[in-house]
């Protein structure tokens, strides 16, 4: 099980902020496939990893990133802090 | 160095205040502060900015530690605020003490970019014509590279 | 616009305050202070600044009208004292509103290169082994040439 | 008759802050040569005029300058304000 975060436009796209997901996905693009498949909305949030960033574990990385021994993904789109 | 991550206001002027009070240590001190404008298209009702609570905390430590390795730094402030803003708000501020102004002012400069576009904040824009995520500007991910 | 010369202190949080408050125009405010240094090989007992009254302010004056035709400035403060400081008080401030951070941090910087070596003021230290006036650095001179 | 001013170790050299001077110096350097002249403490203060600032009428200038006009002369060492 690994905790799944949405932010922004990714939290209102799949109407969530948080789930839990089982996956064996083995990287960051995996797991995206899978979520992809799930439903319409999924479809919709990932439609463009351009337009998306990656955190593991509260680090910045990015899709080919492996999910090996990772608690917590997150999908944002770029920040805008500041 | 104090990092904090906050939903109600600061005060600026204090801040900065009791930042360069009795330093003797670090003839230069400067501050940036990020104010809420007003749009010129459609007046802007507020400002709501969302943060990754824990990462953002970690994001802005990293950030401010990668400075002080960087330029001699004998202090760091950086204050940001998330939640509901509304125009002439302050938004955040950061603060550098040095002994030369030249690394006060880049350092400054080096905090801003990466929280410009390395710190998770989103800002969402409400005004009379709806909600829009504010997108991120190419220039930004570019002042980036020259750090 | 506001260019001070004065022999009083100045209060640097509440011109900090004062300067950023209500601004919806400019979005990003950058100030830089400069403050009294303690010497490390002899205590300095008080540093005296000498200026030229009435090219002082024509100086300043001179100075902020160019940053101004130089960057998208909403406004600009310089406050410069003269007189007896000691370590820890705050000599000089400047502050500059813009909507862009790239403009406010250049235009400080600018304002701060030609405080440095073209406004008329002279610095003295006096530590326990007597008085000795501050050399302008080659540094100084040299941060002009980039503008 | 010209205001003459001197600033910081040059006023101290000369040993007071400001005078009026009768000259008919067509250029600063004719000045600092008459001046040079007068006294040691005037050819102390304007041994070495690349360490040597001059604004006429409050404004910074070279040595090269005409005096032609000008009510304000001030010499002083480089500035080291901020």
């Amino acid at each position: 099980m690994i905790d799944v975060l949405y932010f922004a436009w990714v939290r209102e796209r799949i109407g969530i902020p948080k789930e839990q997901v089982q996956t064996s996905a083995a990287t960051v693009a995996d797991l995206v496939d899978e979520l992809r498949s799930r439903e319409d909305r999924y479809a919709a949030a990932f439609e463009d990893l351009a337009a998306l960033r990656v955190a593991l574990d509260q680090e910045l990385t990015d899709f080919n990133a492996p999910l090996e021994g990772v608690r917590e993904v997150a999908f944002f789109p770029p920040m805008t802090g500041g | 160095m104090t990092v904090r991550v906050q939903e109600n206001p600061f005060d600026f002027g204090a801040e900065a205040q009791a930042f360069a009070t009795g330093r003797t240590d670090a003839g230069a001190v400067v501050t940036f502060t990020g104010i809420v404008r007003d749009l010129v298209q459609s007046p802007l009702h507020e400002m709501m900015i969302e943060h990754y609570p824990g990462m953002t905390e970690r994001a802005l430590s990293g950030i401010e530690a990668d400075a002080r390795t960087r330029w001699d730094l004998r202090d760091v402030l950086i204050i940001h605020r998330h939640g509901i803003l509304r125009p002439g708000d302050m938004i955040m501020m950061v603060a550098t003490a040095s002994p030369h102004r030249k690394d006060a002012f880049e350092a400054a400069e080096f905090l801003m970019d990466f929280l410009k576009s390395r710190a998770p904040f989103w800002k969402k824009e409400r005004t009379g014509e709806g909600e829009e995520w504010v997108a991120s500007k190419s220039e930004d991910e570019y002042a980036l590279s020259r750090w």
